[in-house]
C-alpha cells in the first residue's frame, strides 16, 4: 500500500515529473515547494506545455502526473489504454471565472447567464457590438470584449459554461493567455468587458470591477452572486467555477515517491490553493480523493477511477 | 600528411553539411506535420478564407488574416525602424566624431538585445496609453504600439548594418564628393547611400525578416485576434503570435488544432525565406561592384 | 551663391535631424534602462541570486534561472563553436566556387533569418521528440546551438576573409598545406574577430524565450541541474513566467531578472567590444 | 614668356598627424599654367601637402596645419573660407580612378548638380565640352549613360579629370594619376597634361622620374617631409643641386 | 669563373587567367648562384612568372599554365611532384613585408615546425642562423619573443627572408621585395641579396632599373606578357637589342 500520509518519506529519493494545464501550475507549483521540506531527496518539475500536452505525455508515460483544467479527451484516454496505461482523476481545487469590467462602468451591476451568451455566443459575432443591445438602459457605446486564449481550458470551460458548447463563442475579442494582459486590458478600458481567473481579480481590484452572475437558478443561491472565495466554495457562484485537476497515471504509482508526493499533495492543496488564489474543495471531498487515489495504488481503480 | 588533409577536409565539409541538414529538418517538420493539416483543409481555403478561427467551434482555416497581422506590424515597424535608423547610420557616419561614433553605435546596439517581453510590456503599459491621449479610437491591444515598439527594437539592424556598409565604400568615393565641392549632406545622399544601397537594402530586408519572426512583443501587446484589416488601431495577430499560444495552450497534440501552428509556421517560413534569398542575391549581384 | 548657402543650410539641418534621431534611440534606451533599474533594483540582492523559484514573491530567486542560463551558454558554445568554425572555415577556404558551395552559402543566408520560433518546433520535433532528450539542457543548448549557426558561420567567414593573402602566401611558400596555413596562420590571427562574433550570438542566445518556449522549457524546476540531460530553466523564461503572476510582486522580481539579463548581456557584448577592438589595435596589416 | 603670377603659395607650412611632424616648413610658390610635379620617396609627405592645397585633409582625425597656404593670394585656411567653394576651384584626380558608380553622364556632370544646375541643357554641353578635354569625348559618346564602371581603367581616369574640369577650376591637383594605369593610358594622361596645361594650373605627384621629366615645368623634391629642392625641371634633373636630390634621381634609393 | 648549371628553365610557357593570356611562350633558363631580375612596365606579368616558379598561382581560380618549368632539369608542374617539397627548395619573399603575426622566433620556425620539427635546440640553432644570414640577428636577437608586426618595415622584410632561409632552399623568388620600404632599408636588403648569392639562386622582380643594375647579373624585359629581352645585365643596360628595351631603361614609359 502507498499510504505514507504521516509524511514519513524524508528519506525517499527520486524524480517526480509533472506538466499540463497553466492553470493549475501554480497549485503543483507551490505543493512542489512545499514538499521539499518533506522529502529534500525528491526532486519535483512542473512544466507549463498545457492540458493537451500534459496529457499527451502522461499517456505515453513520459511524466507521472499531469496537470489538466479540464477532462481528459476520449481519444487521449484511448491511447493510454493502447499503452497499457490507466490513470486517476483527482480534483485538487476550483477556480472561479470572475466577470469583470472597468472600475468606472457605473452601469452594470450584475448579468444574468442569458444576457452572457447572447454576448458571446458565435451568433453574435459582428452584431452585438454596444452595450445597449444587451440593456437599452445601459449607454450607447462599443462594447470592448477580453478573454483567454481561445486555445486555453479557461476559454473553453467558459463557452461550455456559458454559450453550452465548447469554443464556441464569437471571435472578434482580445485574447491572450497571460492574465495580466487581460487585466491591463480591462483597467484601461472604460467599455469593457472581460472574464478570467479569480486569482487575477484578486490581486487587482483596485484596478477593476467584478459583475455579480446570476444564472436563473435558485437552487445554488438566489439572484446575481458575485465570484469570492466562499461562493465557489459552497457551489453557489455557478455556473463559472470549474474543477482543476491532476492525473496520476499506473505505472508511476509503481514509485513510492510519485505516491508520497500525490499524498501530500491532496493534504496540502486546500489550503495552498486558497494562498494562491484559487479555491479549496470542502474537506470532506479531499478526503474522496485521498480514498480514490489509495484505491488506485492498490490496483482497484484502474481506469475506471475516472468520475 | 595527404590522408590527414582529406580526413580534415572531410570533417569541414560535414560541418557545412550540417546547415543542409538544418533547414532539410525545418522542412520536414513543418511539412510533415502540415500535410495532415492540408489533407483536411485545402490549400485554397487556406489561402483564400477570410477568417481564422481553427480553435472555435465553428472552424476556419484562412491564414489571411494572421498574414495580415503579421505585415501590418512589419510595416509599422520598418515605417519607425527605416527613416530613424538611416538617418542615425548617416549621421554616425559622416557628421559624427570618430570617438562618437565608437560610443554611440554599441549603445544603441543594446536596444537589439533588451528582451522582447520587456518590450511586449513597454508596449502595452507605456506607449498604449501615451498613444491613447492622442488617437482616441485606439483600442487597448493595436498593431500600432507593437508595431513601434518592434520599430525601436529593429533600430539598431538598420543602423548598425547600414552603417556597416555605408563605412566600407571606398575612401576613394567620398573623397572623389569631397573633392567636387560637395556638402556632407550631398556627399552622403548623392554618392555614399547609393553606393552603399545593396549593404543598406540587405540591412532592411534583415531588419523585416527580423520583424516578421517577431513572437513575444506582439503576443503581448497587439492582442490576439485574427482579423483580416490593415487598421493599425485595433488587436490583430500574428504569425509567430498563434504558434506560441497555440504551443502552450490546452490543445490536445495531433489533432488538427494542433497541427494549424505547422501550417502556420511553414507560411512563416515560406515569407522569410523569400526575403532572406531576396537579400542574399542583392548581396550577391552587388558585391563585387568594386575593387 | 544663394544656391550653395542653401545647401550649407540642408547639410546644417540634417545634422541636426541626424542628433535627434540618435538621440531619441538613446533616450528610449534610457527610459528602459531606467524604468527597468527603478523597478527591479530594490529586490535585487544575494538573497535574490541564490534563492530557488517560490510561489511567494518575496522568497522567490533566481539561482536555478542563471545558473541554468550559464549552463546553456557553455553548452551552447561547446556545440555552435566547432561546428560554426568548421563550416565557415569549409566555406571560405575550401569549397569557394560551384553550384554546392552557392548552395550552402544561400541555405546558410536563409537558416540566418528563419525566425527563432521554428527553431522551437525543429528542436521540439527533433531533439524533445525523436531524439527523446525531453525538455532538456542538451536539447534547450541544441536548438539554440542551431539558431546561433548561421550567426557563427557567417562572422567566421568575414573574420577569415580578413585575413589578408600575404600571410596565407607567406605560409604557404614555406611549403605549408592547406590545414596547416588555417590553423597556424589564418585561425590565430582571425580568432580575436570569431571569438566577437560568437559572443555576439551567444547574447543574443541568452535572451531567446520563444523557442525554449516551444520546446517545453516553461517550467518549475527547484532545482539547480547536474547533467545535460537535466531539466532546467533560465533568466527569460523566468522573466516571461513571473511577468503573467497576478502578484505585482513578481513584477518587480521580474524586473530584477532582467536587470541580470542585462548586465549579462552587457557583460558579454563588452567583453566582444573588447577583443574588436584590441584586435582592431593589435594587427595593422 | 611673359612672368606669369603665383598661383598658388605656401609660407612656413608644418602640418601633423597627431604627434607625427609630416611636412617640416614647406615654402614653395607655383606659377599659374604651368605644371609642379611633387616627387619624393614613399612616405616623404608628397600626397599629404597635396592634399592641403584643397583641404582634403579636413576629414582626417587629429590632421593639423600651421602657417599659410595662399590661392591668388587669400589663405585657403582662413575662417571664412567655405571649403566646398574652394575645391570648386582647386579640383582633384586621385591615384586610383574613382568614378560614381552611376553613368557616365551623371559622373561628369554630378559637380553640377550638385551646385544646383539643373537645365539638361546647360549639363550637356558641359559634358560634352569637359568629356572633350579630356579626350574622352569620342569614345564615350554613345554610352553615355552606360555604367562608368564599364570603362577601361585608363578610361576611368579620364572620366575623373573631365568630371573634375566640368565644374571649371583653375587648379587642378593629381596624386599620382597614372600609378594604376597600362602604358598606353598612362600616355594618354600625359599628353592630356601637357594639353590642360594651356588653360589649369597643374600640381602632379608622381613616382616616376621620367614621368616627371616628360610633363612637368616644375619639379619639387621632398624628403622625409621636408622641400629639399624645388626648381625648373630641367635644371634639376641635369643638375640637381642637393645631394639627396642627385641620389634619388639618379636612382640610387626610392 | 667555371659555367654553371641551369638551375631555373622554362620551355615554352604560357600562362593564362581564364581567358587572359598573361604569359606568351616564354623561354629562359637562370643559372645557379646568380641574380636573375625581371624588370618591366607594370602589368607586364613579372609576377606571373614569378609564381609560376614555385606554383603560388596554383591556388589562383582560372589559372593554368602549358609548357614545362624544370627545376634542376624536373619538370615541377609533373604529376608526382608535391608542392610542399617544391616550396621548400624554391623559397619566396614578398612585396610588402608579410610576417605572421606572431613572435619573430615564431616567424622564423614556421617553416620547420610545419615539417614536423619539434626539437627545441634544433630550431633555435636554425633560428639564429638564418637571422644571422639575414643581417637581422644583431637586431632582434634580444627581442625574439616580441610580435613581429612590432618591427620596422626594413627588419620586417629581412625577417621574412630569414623566415624562407630557415627551410634551406636552393632558390630564392622575390617580388619587388624594396619597393615598400624606405631607401635605407632597400640598400641593406640589396647589400643582403649581394651576400647570399653565393649560396642561392636568387630571381627578384623589380620596377626600379638602378635596383636591378646593382644587383643583378642576368636582367630578362618583360612586355604584356611577354619576353622580350633576356640578357647580361651590363649588356643590356649599356646596348640593349630591343628597341622596347631600349625605349624602356631609357625611361620613354613605364
Ligand atoms: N592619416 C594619416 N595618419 C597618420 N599618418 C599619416 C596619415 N597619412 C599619411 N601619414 C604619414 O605621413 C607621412 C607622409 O605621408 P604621404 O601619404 O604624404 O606620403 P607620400 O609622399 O604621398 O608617399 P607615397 O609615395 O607612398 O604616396 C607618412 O609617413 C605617412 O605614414
Ligand atoms: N588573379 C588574376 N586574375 C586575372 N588576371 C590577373 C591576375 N593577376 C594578374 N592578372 C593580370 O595578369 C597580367 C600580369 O600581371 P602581373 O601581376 O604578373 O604583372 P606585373 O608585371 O607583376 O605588374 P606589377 O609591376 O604591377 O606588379 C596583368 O594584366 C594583370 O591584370
Ligand atoms: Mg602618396
Ligand atoms: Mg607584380
Amino acid at each position: 500500500g502507498g499510504n505514507q500520509e504521516n509524511a514519513g518519506g524524508s528519506d525517499l529519493s527520486g524524480n517526480v515529473q509533472v506538466d499540463g494545464s497553466s492553470t493549475v501550475y501554480p497549485v503543483t507549483e507551490a505543493v512542489a515547494e512545499e514538499y521539499r521540506a518533506e522529502a529534500p531527496n525528491v526532486r519535483v518539475t512542473v512544466g507549463v506545455s498545457g492540458s493537451g500536452s500534459g496529457f499527451k505525455k502522461l499517456v505515453r508515460g513520459d511524466v507521472d502526473v499531469a496537470n489538466a483544467s479540464r477532462s481528459i479527451h476520449d481519444d487521449e484516454a484511448k491511447a493510454a489504454e493502447q499503452n497499457g496505461l490507466s490513470y486517476v482523476e483527482l480534483t485538487v481545487a476550483y477556480d472561479g471565472l470572475t466577470v469583470v469590467v472597468h472600475p468606472e462602468n457605473d452601469w452594470v451591476k450584475e448579468i444574468t447567464v442569458e444576457e452572457l451568451k447572447k454576448i458571446w455566443e458565435p451568433a453574435a459575432q459582428g452584431k452585438i457590438t454596444r452595450w445597449n443591445q444587451i440593456r437599452p438602459e445601459w449607454p450607447d457605446q462599443e462594447l470592448h470584449l477580453y478573454g483567454p486564449g481561445v486555445e486555453s481550458g479557461t476559454y473553453d470551460y467558459f463557452t461550455e459554461a456559458i454559450v453550452g458548447e465548447a469554443r464556441a463563442s464569437r471571435g472578434d475579442f482580445t485574447a491572450s493567455e497571460d492574465d495580466n494582459v487581460l487585466v491591463q486590458g480591462v483597467s484601461t478600458d472604460k467599455y469593457a468587458l472581460g472574464f478570467f481567473g479569480l486569482a487575477y481579480y484578486e490581486e487587482n481590484k483596485s484596478k477593476l470591477k467584478a459583475v455579480a452572475v446570476d444564472d436563473g437558478d435558485d437552487s445554488n443561491g438566489k439572484g446575481a452572486i458575485v465570484a469570492s472565495l466562499e461562493t465557489v466554495k459552497d457551489g453557489s457562484y455557478a455556473p463559472l467555477s470549474r474543477p482543476l485537476f491532476i492525473y496520476v497515471q499506473s505505472k508511476a504509482v509503481e514509485r513510492p515517491e510519485v505516491v508520497d508526493f500525490v499524498n501530500f499533495y491532496l493534504d496540502a492543496a486546500g489550503e495552498l490553493a486558497q494562498e494562491i488564489g484559487y479555491i479549496p474543495l470542502p474537506d470532506n471531498l479531499y478526503d474522496e480523493q485521498r480514498q480514490k487515489f489509495e484505491q488506485f495504488v492498490s490496483g482497484k481503480g484502474a481506469a475506471s477511477a475516472k468520475q | 600528411m595527404r590522408v590527414t588533409e582529406k580526413i580534415i577536409e572531410g570533417l569541414l565539409w560535414l560541418s557545412a553539411l550540417i546547415t543542409i541538414l538544418v533547414t532539410i529538418g525545418i522542412i520536414w517538420v513543418l511539412l510533415s506535420e502540415s500535410i495532415g493539416f492540408f489533407k483536411e483543409v485545402s490549400i485554397v481555403e487556406f489561402l483564400t478564407e477570410k477568417e481564422w478561427t481553427p480553435l472555435f467551434a465553428n472552424k476556419k482555416f484562412g491564414i489571411m488574416p494572421l498574414v495580415a497581422g503579421t505585415l501590418l506590424t512589419t510595416l509599422i515597424a520598418i515605417a519607425v525602424a527605416l527613416p530613424i535608423g538611416l538617418t542615425i547610420a548617416i549621421y554616425l557616419n559622416e557628421y559624427a566624431h570618430a570617438r562618437m561614433k565608437q560610443i554611440v553605435k554599441p549603445m544603441l546596439e543594446v536596444l537589439a538585445t533588451i528582451p522582447t517581453v520587456v518590450y511586449g510590456f513597454f508596449a502595452l503599459t507605456v506607449v498604449t496609453p501615451f498613444l491613447q491621449q492622442f488617437i482616441p479610437g485606439l483600442a487597448g491591444f493595436n498593431a500600432l504600439s507593437a508595431g513601434i515598439v518592434m520599430g525601436i527594437m529593429i533600430i539598431p539592424m538598420i543602423s548598425s548594418l547600414s552603417e556597416d556598409a555605408i563605412s566600407s565604400v571606398p575612401r576613394s568615393l567620398r573623397e572623389a564628393a569631397y573633392g567636387m565641392g560637395s556638402t556632407r549632406l550631398q556627399t552622403s545622399f548623392g554618392v555614399m547611400v547609393p553606393a552603399a544601397s545593396s549593404g543598406i537594402i540587405v540591412s532592411v530586408i534583415l531588419a523585416i525578416s527580423r520583424a516578421v519572426g517577431e513572437t513575444m512583443i506582439v503576443a503581448v501587446a497587439a492582442g490576439q485576434q485574427p482579423r483580416l484589416t490593415m487598421n493599425p488601431l485595433v488587436p490583430i495577430e500574428t504569425i509567430t503570435t498563434y504558434i506560441v499560444q497555440v504551443s502552450m495552450g490546452d490543445v490536445p497534440q495531433g489533432s488538427l488544432e494542433y497541427k494549424t501552428i505547422f501550417a502556420a509556421g511553414i507560411t512563416l517560413f515560406v515569407f522569410t525565406f523569400a526575403l532572406n534569398n531576396l537579400s542574399f542575391w542583392i548581396k550577391k549581384k552587388y558585391q563585387e561592384k568594386y575593387d | 551663391m544663394t544656391n550653395s548657402e542653401l545647401n550649407r543650410l540642408k547639410d546644417k539641418a540634417f545634422q541636426i535631424f541626424g542628433i535627434f534621431c540618435t538621440f531619441i534611440g538613446l533616450v528610449v534606451l534610457a527610459i528602459f534602462l531606467i524604468d527597468i533599474v527603478m523597478e527591479g533594483a530594490k529586490r535585487l540582492d544575494w538573497d535574490f541570486l541564490t534563492s530557488l523559484p517560490s510561489r511567494r514573491a518575496s522568497q522567490a530567486g533566481i539561482k536555478t534561472a542563471w545558473v541554468g542560463t550559464l549552463w546553456i551558454l557553455v553548452l551552447t558554445t561547446l556545440i555552435a563553436l566547432p561546428l560554426g568554425v568548421a563550416a565557415g572555415v569549409y566555406l571560405e577556404e575550401y569549397g569557394k566556387k560551384g553550384r554546392w558551395a552557392n548552395f550552402l552559402e544561400i541555405n546558410i543566408a536563409n537558416l540566418a533569418g528563419v525566425p527563432s520560433i521554428i527553431y522551437g518546433l525543429l528542436g521540439l520535433e527533433i531533439f524533445v521528440r525523436q531524439m527523446k532528450l525531453g525538455s532538456s539542457l542538451l536539447a534547450g543548448a541544441l536548438t539554440l546551438s542551431l539558431l546561433i549557426l548561421p550567426i557563427i558561420i557567417v562572422t567566421t567567414r568575414e573574420a577569415i576573409k580578413a585575413v589578408p593573402r600575404s600571410i596565407r602566401d607567406g605560409s604557404y611558400a614555406l611549403g605549408a598545406s592547406k590545414w596547416q596555413t588555417v590553423w597556424n596562420q589564418v585561425l590565430p590571427a582571425s580568432f580575436g574577430s570569431i571569438l566577437t562574433g560568437i559572443i555576439l550570438a551567444l547574447s543574443r542566445a541568452v535572451g531567446e524565450t520563444a523557442p525554449l518556449i516551444v520546446i517545453g522549457a516553461l517550467a518549475y524546476v527547484p532545482f539547480t541541474p547536474s547533467s545535460p540531460l537535466d531539466e532546467f530553466t533560465v533568466l527569460p523564461i523566468q522573466i516571461f513566467n513571473w511577468t503573467s503572476r497576478p502578484q505585482e510582486a513578481f513584477l518587480t522580481n521580474a524586473a530584477a531578472a532582467i536587470i541580470v539579463l542585462l548586465l549579462l548581456t552587457f557583460l558579454l557584448n563588452g567583453i566582444a567590444v573588447y577583443l574588436r577592438n584590441r584586435q582592431q589595435r593589435k594587427v595593422k596589416w | 614668356m611673359s612672368k606669369k603670377h603665383n598661383k598658388l603659395e605656401a609660407k612656413n607650412l608644418n602640418a601633423y598627424y597627431g604627434d607625427f611632424h609630416a611636412l617640416k616648413n614647406i615654402n614653395i610658390a607655383m606659377e599659374e599654367k604651368n605644371v609642379t610635379a611633387f616627387i619624393g620617396p614613399s612616405g616623404c609627405g608628397k600626397s599629404t601637402f597635396l592634399r592641403t592645397l584643397n583641404r582634403m585633409n579636413d576629414y582626417i582625425e587629429g590632421f593639423r596645419v600651421e602657417g599659410d597656404i595662399l590661392l591668388d593670394g587669400r589663405d585657403i585656411y582662413a575662417k571664412d573660407v567655405r571649403v566646398d567653394e574652394l575645391r570648386k576651384e582647386v579640383g582633384m584626380v586621385f591615384q586610383k580612378p574613382n568614378p560614381f558608380p552611376k553613368s557616365i553622364y551623371e559622373n561628369v556632370v554630378y559637380g553640377l548638380k550638385i551646385q544646383g544646375i539643373k537645365k539638361k541643357s546647360v549639363l550637356e554641353e558641359a559634358a560634352e565640352q569637359s568629356l572633350r578635354q579630356a579626350a574622352l569625348w569620342e569614345e564615350v559618346k554613345d554610352k553615355l549613360d552606360k555604367s562608368a564602371l564599364a570603362l577601361s581603367g585608363g578610361q576611368q581616369q579620364r572620366l575623373c579629370i573631365a568630371r573634375a574640369l566640368a565644374i571649371s577650376p583653375s587648379v587642378l591637383l593629381m596624386d599620382e594619376p597614372a600609378s594604376a594605369l597600362d602604358p598606353i593610358s598612362t600616355a594618354k594622361i600625359e599628353e592630356l597634361i601637357y594639353e590642360l596645361k594651356n588653360d589649369y594650373t597643374i600640381v602632379i605627384v608622381t613616382h616616376n622620374m621620367q614621368q616627371a621629366g616628360r610633363v612637368s615645368d616644375y619639379t619639387a623634391f621632398f624628403y622625409m617631409g621636408e622641400l629639399v629642392e624645388y626648381n625648373k625641371t630641367k635644371s634639376m634633373f641635369t643638375s640637381p643641386k642637393n645631394e639627396r636630390t642627385q641620389n634619388y634621381i639618379t636612382g640610387r634609393f626610392g
